[in-house]
């Protein structure tokens, strides 16, 4: 049940594929770039935690998914909504506030949500986000469809009792959610190994009786690949996964931590950016000469473009009217 | 009008929801296979099936949240707490999830879900199982509160809260599940925000709910008999959102006011109850507005003092004495 | 380490521990008959959740312990204090609401404590004293001292976050803590099966690495000789134990609760009921010839006084005074 | 006398009283090695050791629970919930266990353990993460709890709170531990249950307390200067229990009064406040009592939007105009 899945081989009739599997990536890099800058000069406030090292995960996962499937997260998720779709457009409004945001503004970073493509939200309360996705599976069950619920949460999140009175719920009733941990090794400041009583994730899935893989997250190949068998096992076995995702943020856990030197080492740090997963895709992509680096140059700049256009858009949007304050408290 | 028991006015609510629409579905500890501990969901599993009534774990944080998802999913769950004692272990999920998601996500989504199930002390309980957290739930921009006091108010009450599409927290009460009353036939629907004036009269108002209303009459009564005055009671039925217009023109009439709740006196129900009226009645008070609450303790297990620490009938008359000056 | 202990053969030099062993079941069967009957009549109001069928549980585990562990419980706690050595007029006087009871009359059949014998108590929230004996088991350690924490909960708290949370910590820090889970394969009227996903309670133990054992709770002996074990490794390792303690209640869970018909038949109680804890060892004990007939009347005539003077004790003890509603809120 | 942070003053408490008892300890997540999510911990680690400093997994039932169980063994826990938003996983605990322990148990047990960490809105933190759910702890008989607003203040009342054999709610504010002001040398402990007249003055009472003192100062700076109204501004500093005296005294001598919280409205602190005023000094009132809380809203994230759901100096001088006659 547990093993490390590695990729062998591309396959060229899968180059657009691959194509768009970077493009994503390099949306997601540069959408971050842009935000921490945004965050410097004061235009995004609040709590802000970039995906930066990890967006193999968020794009490789989301690859495997269908238009009519669910996705939750939590307040890491500016990552997970691009891969789902939100536009940057959306995603960067919402992160300055402004009426055009994906959450008109009154989310923020940490509550982007996007109802058109089953987006759930980002949660701020670590583990809060875990029954609803679940919540969501229960419905797909109740009506008999075949879709899959996805759920990002952090390795941190695993010691929390909303995972394990959720975890032996979807497994004790057949739900077809998967519960995918992005273990980057360190929940805020504290090591995996600091906070839980094994480091083993998948062990906690056999307590439930859940299936469970590891699962490389600085490859996107990887990822996708094991997210395609957990949507297998809960479009046609309805039953439920949990994955564990190996990861690892390049950049402090919000804003104000620094990526290393209270809790890691500079020296870790840059040995993990050696296994930077967009690096990593492009040189396979190149090894394989699927693409040129004048390709790969082009996808970045579309990229770049798109983030530059989403910050002008959002610098350029108003913010919600005053009234916006007293609506949406109740849905009529 | 059919006689039934306030337990029985809530099965046939949820019944009649059930079969009105399949996207309602209720999910709790011992619903389906035991008919729920207190019985309310008597005879659901049979009908229904256990798709549509789910016996869950004791796993009050985890099937709170499963409700909230259901909810963002198109559902309308209906998620029974065994005692809303346990519910302060989901309360994360009701606070920050069930009652912000409309909120945070700009209108996207709404999440149409009734949190019930009994609330407040019933005989002994003693202290873990004895409290009430209305004001609690009352304090949450995004909730609606319903504290029903009668069985055609559990009923109405109960399914308009199901078709509402915002959460609702539903209070119900033990010991009020045998109590018994005329239920109106056929759809009874009861709109939530709107007091239910109980008793007119013109020398005090006494504003209750839930479980004080059957005290509040009951003094209401005696004082009549006994001292002539004669009270105007109000059972405001929904505590969120509040129909303070009828509290208020009642104060205008009555210039007094006793409140009776049965929870913790510190920043309670009555305590906004008193900063509404007399903001909005000042000039019209003759009187300061008076409380009978829960006695300030965690609830004892021994009999007379638990009898000691509730709401009583002569409590609320020596308040109305007070406030009339008659004492 | 997911082994049934069986018991193999008494040893006659142990004879007066084994009276005494039998004398707590009886004193304790005895008291919750008598508690059932003084309920009935009105004498004892609230939830009243009797230990009938589980007595081997609370007097073999109570055996391995010194005066000076913890011990913290459920509800279903009376069988936790008598065997503590709570006398029965203090837990009889209690369930009166009387001031001479364990609890001053406050705290009733759910909530009897004993500061002197380090008994923290009943608590009515399922899973709520979990933490707080892994609590107690971190004040040892603290203090370096070699005293172990025992909690008992029923097998239907591990579903419960709290579980889950503080399993996790006392592996992790190594707590002289004991989780025994009194498991009588019902949580109220829900089964085992039915509520989790997994029966195998000592493969939760694995997923927090914590050492487990399933052990025969129907006999009062190999519960003893498992709880040893656990003490020792608490003890002198300061390591935690999960022990999945099989037992079965004879009566429904609570005075409100049928003994069966909704959510089991008949044949399955009385099946179980073969199988008493108390018959077993009375069966053990005259088969080796250690005590004879006579001699066990002789323990339960005494254990029946016992019962019998503590409700003339309660019976005859005042309630609390009235000003007694507000002492207490605060501790001086 | 030396000028501290709230911040600092905070860390100086917490040594102060980790060296004086070694019964002690420090737990929470990110507490040791982080020195804290807000560094009001700084330091500690390194002089008390693991033992004493301890960081947690995400498990907030489980370490207050865990703390209350330490503290029935007879340690002193101080627990640190990195904002007091996350407590509402372990509430269950806090009101359960920790609030209700002597009284349940008669008086054996004693339950002498601090809840303390950031509590209400700071700046953008958006729905889930700007709350303050001060009503809700005073509501329960059992607890105390505290709220400083001033460096002096916040290590004072956490040098007492530590030392109370009671559990005590400890709520300080994320936008006040960077504020400074002089805190007495050496031994510094201010009681529990006494409030502080910030500022005296005849025509109207102004009720703050933690965050909604400042605003509460500034609005009453403005109003004597531009208008000529003279507030009293009384920080209440303790929640509960309240220092009802001084805030009679004080409405009994300006007839008015006003109330500021961060809080929303329904049955918040203000609620209570006014409840006990009316009641107590109800002849002496010359106006209602006005309330000025956080906006009964989930806090958005918008920053204008979050500006104008929050308590102001404009919004006091507003209400107090209004006490007063002379808007
Ligand atoms: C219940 C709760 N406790 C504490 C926090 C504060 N907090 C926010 S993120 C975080 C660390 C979470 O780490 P992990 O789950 O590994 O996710 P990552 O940040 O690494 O993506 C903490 C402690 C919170 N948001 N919710
Ligand atoms: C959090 C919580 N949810 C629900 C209840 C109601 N309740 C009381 S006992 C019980 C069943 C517990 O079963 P188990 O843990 O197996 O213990 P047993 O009663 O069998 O000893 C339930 C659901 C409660 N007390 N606390
Ligand atoms: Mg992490
Ligand atoms: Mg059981």
């Amino acid at each position: 049940m547990t093993q490390v899945q590695t990729y062998a081989g591309l396959d060229p009739a899968r180059t657009d594929f691959y194509r768009q599997l970077l493009h994503r990536m390099l949306l997601i890099r540069r959408f971050e770039e842009k935000a921490g800058e945004a965050y410097a000069l004061g235009q995004i406030g609040g709590f802000c935690h970039l995906y930066i090292g990890q967006e193999a995960v968020a794009v490789g996962a989301m690859a495997a998914l269908r238009d009519d499937d669910y996705v939750t997260s939590s307040y890491r998720e500016h990552g997970h909504a691009l891969a789902r779709g939100v536009s940057a457009r959306a995603v960067m409004a919402e992160l300055f506030g402004k009426a055009t945001g994906c959450s008109k503004g009154k989310g923020g970073s940490m509550h982007l949500f996007d109802a058109e493509r089953n987006f759930l939200g980002g949660h701020g309360i670590v583990g809060g986000q875990i029954p609803i996705a679940a919540g969501a599976a229960f419905a797909i069950k109740y009506r008999g469809g075949d879709q899959v619920s996805l759920c990002f949460f952090g390795e941190a999140a695993v010691n929390i009792g909303s995972f394990h009175e959720t975890l032996n719920m979807a497994s004790l009733w057949d739900l077809p959610a998967i519960f995918l941990v992005e273990n980057n090794r360190y929940g805020m400041g504290t090591a995996l190994e600091r906070a839980s009583a094994i480091d083993d994730i998948p062990a906690r899935g056999a307590s439930y009786g859940m299936a469970a893989e590891v699962v490389d997250g600085m490859d996107v190949l990887a990822t996708y690949d094991a997210m395609q068998r957990a949507v297998e096992r809960g479009r046609s076995q309805k039953l439920p996964t949990l994955l564990d995702v190996n990861t690892y943020r390049f950049v402090g856990h919000s804003m104000s931590d620094a990526s290393h030197g209270t809790y890691r080492t500079l020296e870790e740090v840059e040995e993990n950016k050696k296994n930077d997963p967009i690096g990593g895709l492009c040189g396979r992509l190149l090894d394989e000469q699927l693409l040129s680096h004048k390709d790969i140059e082009g996808i970045d700049t579309e990229a770049i473009a798109e983030v530059e256009d989403a910050v002008a858009f959002a610098e350029s949007s108003p913010d919600p009217d005053p009234e916006e304050l007293y609506t949406d408290i109740y849905y009529d | 009008m059919p006689i039934l028991t306030y337990r029985d006015a809530l099965t046939e609510a949820l019944r009649e929801e059930m079969e009105r629409d399949p996207d309602v579905f209720l999910m709790g500890e011992e619903v389906a296979e035991y008919d729920g501990a207190y019985k309310v969901s008597r005879g659901l599993l049979d009908t229904f099936g256990d798709k549509r009534v789910v016996d869950t774990p004791i796993t009050e944080l985890g099937f709170a949240g499963l409700g909230v998802g259901a909810a963002m999913a198109g559902l309308r769950p209906i998620i029974e707490f065994m005692t809303f004692n346990f519910a302060l272990l989901a309360i994360d999920q009701i606070v920050n999830n069930a009652a912000k998601i409309s909120y945070m996500s700009g209108g996207q989504f709404r999440v149409p879900i009734v949190f019930r199930g009994p609330s407040g002390g019933a005989l002994q309980l003693a202290g873990q199982h004895s409290q009430t957290f209305d004001s609690w739930y009352a304090n949450v921009p995004g909730l609606k509160v319903v504290a029903p006091a009668t069985p055609a108010d559990a009923k109405g009450l109960l399914k308009t809260s199901i078709r509402d599409n915002n959460p609702v927290i539903f209070l119900e009460g033990e010991m009020l599940y045998n109590t018994k009353g005329e239920v109106p036939d056929g759809e009874h629907l009861v709109p939530l925000g709107k007091a239910d004036v109980k008793r007119e009269g013109s020398d005090v108002t006494i504003v209750c709910y839930a479980k004080s209303v059957a005290p509040a009459l009951k003094a209401a009564d005696t004082l009549q008999r006994e001292a002539g005055i004669s009270c105007e009671v109000i059972d405001i039925r929904t505590i969120r959102p509040l129909d303070t217009d009828t509290l208020i023109d009642s104060v205008r009439k009555t210039n007094r006011g006793v409140i009776v709740e049965e929870g913790w006196p510190y920043s309670g129900i009555g305590a906004q109850l008193v900063d509404t009226i007399q903001r909005e009645a000042f000039d019209e008070l003759d009187a300061p507005l008076l409380r009978v609450t829960g006695a300030d303790v965690p609830m004892p297990y021994n009999k007379k003092l638990e009898r000691a620490a509730k709401p009583n009938p002569q409590k609320v008359i020596d308040a109305v004495k007070q406030v009339t000056y008659t004492a």
